[in-house]
C-alpha cells in the first residue's frame, strides 16, 4: 500500500547531503516548511544551495538555514523582507552567493523543469540587468530572454492537508511556490498540519497531486 | 517658488479617479497600495496579490478573520472579498505577465521619455538588491501607471530623459501621477504630454523640476 | 457592478466574426460546449480556424460547425475520434485544412500564449515529421523543438457553475483544455450548467478565475 | 513451423507482472488498457489518464456511479478511486512530459533497434493522421513498455533494424512484450536482449519474426 507519511520532520529530511540544490515553499512567512527546516538545521547538511522566494526573517525559516552557516548560495527574487539580517549580514560580508531572478521567471523556470521544457522566451527582464549575458531574440516584435529550466534535489513545501498518496490541499495564499516547486524537485518533501484519510479531500481541490509528493511528516501541535 | 505639492493621498486620489470600473488591478508595494482607499464610491475592482490572491480585500479587524496564511505582496495580512480565490506562484504571474491585469500600479525611481522604468535597484552595491514581481508587472499588465513624488529627496527630477538607475523594464510606462501632476510618456516623440497640472503648479515650476521635454 | 452573464447563448457568440480562430474545449465528449456551439451555427460565421483537441462526434460539437461549412481549417491533436464522420469526410474531400499538434504541446501553446510566454523548448515530437520545418536545439544532450504560443479570438467552453465575475468550477474529467483555453483568447465565453451567488464557489476549488472569462450563459435546463 | 503465440491476455499479464507496487502508469489506448485486468493481487497502481485524472479505477456498475464527464483517454467512462484528482490538460501533460510517471504501456507499429517507436500514422495519406498523446507519452515517461504483437497482420516484423513509419519518439522505448517473449532494446548494441522466451517458442522462430538483431 502506498503510504507517504514519515514518522517525523528528522526522517523526512535526514538524506539531504552536503551540497544539494534545497527549494523552500512560502512567500513571506505564508506556507513556510518552518518544522522541516529546523530539522534540517538539526541534521547538519552543508554548502546548500537554497532556492525560494525570500531569504527568511528574524531566527525562523530560510534565516535560520543562513544563521547556521549552511548556505553557500542563494536564488531568490526578494532577498530584502522586514528582518532578513542574516542574509544581509552575510551579503555585505561576501559570505554567500546571490543569484536575483524576477519572481515570474524563477516560478517558471520551475514550472519548466517539472513539466520537461527545455527552456522559455519571455519578455520579463528583456533590456534590464537581469538579462545580462542571456540569449534574447525578438519574438512579434517584442524583446524575450531565454531562460532555463529550474530544478532541485530536494523540494520542502508546507499544506494544509495531505492524504497518504501525498494529495495536497492549502490555507489560502499559503499555496504560493508549493505547488510549483513540488513538481521540480527530485525529492519532495512536505510538512503539513493535518493527516486525511485516503478519499477524504475533494478531487477537485486538490492543488498537488500526489504524484509530485515523495514524503509527508506531520506537524506537532503546538 | 517651490511649487505647491500634493500629498501622497491626494495624488493616490488623482489616480484611483482614472480607475475603471470592474477594473483588476495590482497594486505595487509602497505607495501604490494607498490607491485602493482612494477609488470612488460604486465603483467595483478587483485588486490581485501577485502571491496568489485575486479579490485582495481590507485588513482583518478581528481574530476571526486573522488569517496568517492570507497576506498581500507586502506581507501584510488581508481578507479576501466574496468572488476572490486563490492559485499558486505560477498561475499568479501567467496572469500578470499573460496580460489579463488592466492595470499595474508601481511606484518609481526613474522614468525615462521613452517610458523606461527603474524602480528596483539604487547604486548601492552592499546593499542586497531584490526585484519581486516588479519586472513581471513592467512588462504584463495591460497599462501600467506610475505613482511617485516628481522629484527625489534631494530636488533631482524623477522623470528623466534616460534612466541612469538599473532598469525594470524598457518602454513600459504609460502615464505618471505624481505630486505636481499627470503625464502620458510619448515614446515615439520622447517626450511626457502634461494631462494635468495641479492648483498653482506653473508650466514652468513643472519644467525645472523635469528632466525629459514636456508638452502642454 | 461586475456581472458577466449574459442572456443567451446567441448573445454571447453574436459578435463572431468571419475568419475567427476559435478554441472550443473538451475532450471526447467531456466538457464540451454544444449549446454555444449550437449558437455559432445559427449566427453562421463562415472561414473559422478551429482549435480544439477532437473534431467531434455524430451531428453535434465540432461536427456540426464541419457539417455547416463553417470551418476552413483545424488545429488539433485527435481528430479520428469514433464517428468523427464529418472531418474524416471533408479531410478525404480536401475540402479543410489540418494541423496536427501532439495533445501536450497543444496545450503548452495555448498555456504559453496565455502566460505571456514568447515560445518553449520541448523534447515532444523531436525527430519526428510532426517537428518538421520547426527550429530545433539540443538541450543537456537531448533534441527538443521550439513550440510557438497559441492564441485565439474565441474561447468557447463549458463548466459546472460560475459566479458573476466568471470564476469557474468543473465536473470531474470536463476541465481538460477548458482552463488553459479560457487564458489564451481574447474573448472567454463559458457556458454551465448552474450559475452560482458571488462567494457561493470555494475559493479553493476556483479552477478557473473570473479574470480569464469574459462572457457565461447558463444552460437551458433540458 | 508457426510459433504458438500467447493471447493478448497472457502478453498484458506478463506485462503487469513487472509493474512495481505504488508505480504511476499510463496504459495507452488499445491492447495496453487490458494490462490493468492483470496486476497481480496486493500491488497497488495509480493509474492516470491523459485527459486529467489520476487514479482511473474501474467503468461504472451503476447509475448513480455514471458520469458523463467522467472518460478515459479512449472515451469510455471510468470511476475514479479514493485518492484520485483532477486537473486540466497543461497539468496533465506536464507530468507526463516532466517525468512523473513511472511507467507508459504503448502499443505499437515498429520498433526499432535503437528505441525509435512509431505508433501513431500509417502510410495512408487519404486517412487523417491522429497523434493524441503518444509523442509526450514517448519521451515523458520514466519508462516506455511496447505491449504489441509480434509481427503485423502480414507476418512482416514489428521489431524491426530502422522504422519506416513515421516516428512518435526517438530512442524512447526500454521493453517490448510481444506474444512470443519479453525483449530489451539495447540502442548502444543496435539489438534487443531477449529477457524471455515463451514456452515453446524457438530462438530461430524468434530469429525469424524479428527484424532486428536479436542477442540471448
Amino acid at each position: 500500500m502506498i503510504d507517504k507519511f514519515v514518522t517525523d520532520m528528522a526522517s523526512a529530511v535526514a538524506d539531504m547531503p552536503d551540497g544539494a540544490h534545497v527549494m523552500i515553499g512560502g512567500f513571506g512567512s505564508s506556507g513556510i516548511p518552518f518544522a522541516l527546516i529546523d530539522a534540517v538545521c538539526a541534521a547538519g547538511p552543508r554548502h546548500l544551495t537554497v532556492i525560494s522566494n525570500n531569504t527568511g526573517s528574524g531566527e525562523t525559516g530560510v534565516s535560520a538555514l543562513l544563521r547556521e552557516g549552511l548556505v553557500d548560495k542563494v536564488i531568490c527574487s526578494y532577498p530584502r523582507s522586514r528582518g532578513s539580517v542574516w542574509f544581509e549580514r552575510l551579503y555585505t560580508q561576501r559570505a554567500i552567493e546571490l543569484e536575483l531572478v524576477p519572481q515570474g521567471t524563477l516560478a517558471e523556470r520551475m514550472r519548466a523543469a517539472g513539466a520537461g521544457l527545455g527552456g522559455f522566451f519571455t519578455p520579463t527582464g528583456y533590456g534590464t540587468a537581469l538579462a545580462k549575458g542571456k540569449e534574447t531574440r525578438m519574438i512579434d516584435g517584442r524583446g524575450h530572454v531565454l531562460e532555463a529550466p529550474l530544478a532541485a534535489d530536494y523540494a520542502l513545501l508546507s499544506a494544509a492537508r495531505a492524504d497518504p498518496w501525498g494529495n495536497l490541499v492549502y490555507n489560502t495564499a499559503a499555496r504560493n511556490f508549493n505547488p510549483v516547486m513540488a513538481t521540480a524537485a527530485r525529492c519532495t518533501v512536505v510538512e503539513v498540519a493535518q493527516a486525511a484519510a485516503l478519499g477524504a479531500l475533494d478531487p477537485e481541490a486538490v492543488a498537488t497531486p500526489g504524484i509530485f509528493v515523495d514524503r509527508v511528516a506531520v506537524r506537532e501541535a503546538l | 517658488m517651490t511649487p505647491p505639492r500634493y500629498s501622497t493621498h491626494d495624488m493616490a486620489a488623482r489616480l484611483a479617479a482614472d480607475i475603471p470600473d470592474g477594473a483588476y488591478v495590482n497594486l505595487g508595494i509602497g505607495l501604490p497600495v494607498i490607491v485602493a482607499n482612494h477609488v470612488p464610491e460604486g465603483r467595483q475592482v478587483i485588486y490581485h496579490s501577485e502571491n496568489g490572491i485575486l479579490g485582495v480585500s481590507r485588513s482583518p479587524t478581528t481574530d476571526e478573520e486573522y488569517d496568517p496564511d492570507l497576506i498581500n505582496a507586502a506581507k501584510d495580512p488581508v481578507t479576501l472579498i466574496a468572488g476572490g480565490c486563490y492559485f499558486d506562484t505560477a498561475e499568479s504571474f501567467a496572469m500578470m505577465r499573460g496580460g489579463h491585469l488592466d492595470l499595474a500600479v508601481l511606484g518609481a525611481f526613474q522614468v525615462s521619455a521613452t517610458g523606461d522604468l527603474a524602480n528596483w535597484a539604487t547604486r548601492d552595491a552592499t546593499y542586497p538588491p531584490a526585484v519581486g514581481g516588479a519586472m513581471d508587472l513592467a512588462v504584463g499588465a495591460k497599462q501600467v501607471y506610475v505613482l511617485m513624488r516628481h522629484t527625489a529627496k534631494d530636488g533631482t527630477p524623477k522623470l528623466v530623459e534616460t534612466c541612469d538607475l538599473p532598469l525594470t523594464g524598457t518602454g513600459c510606462v504609460r502615464r505618471v501621477y505624481t505630486d505636481l501632476g499627470v503625464f502620458e510618456i510619448d515614446a515615439d516623440q520622447r517626450c511626457a504630454n502634461v494631462i494635468e497640472r495641479f492648483d498653482g503648479v506653473s508650466f514652468e515650476a513643472l519644467r525645472a523640476a523635469t528632466g525629459m521635454r514636456l508638452v502642454e
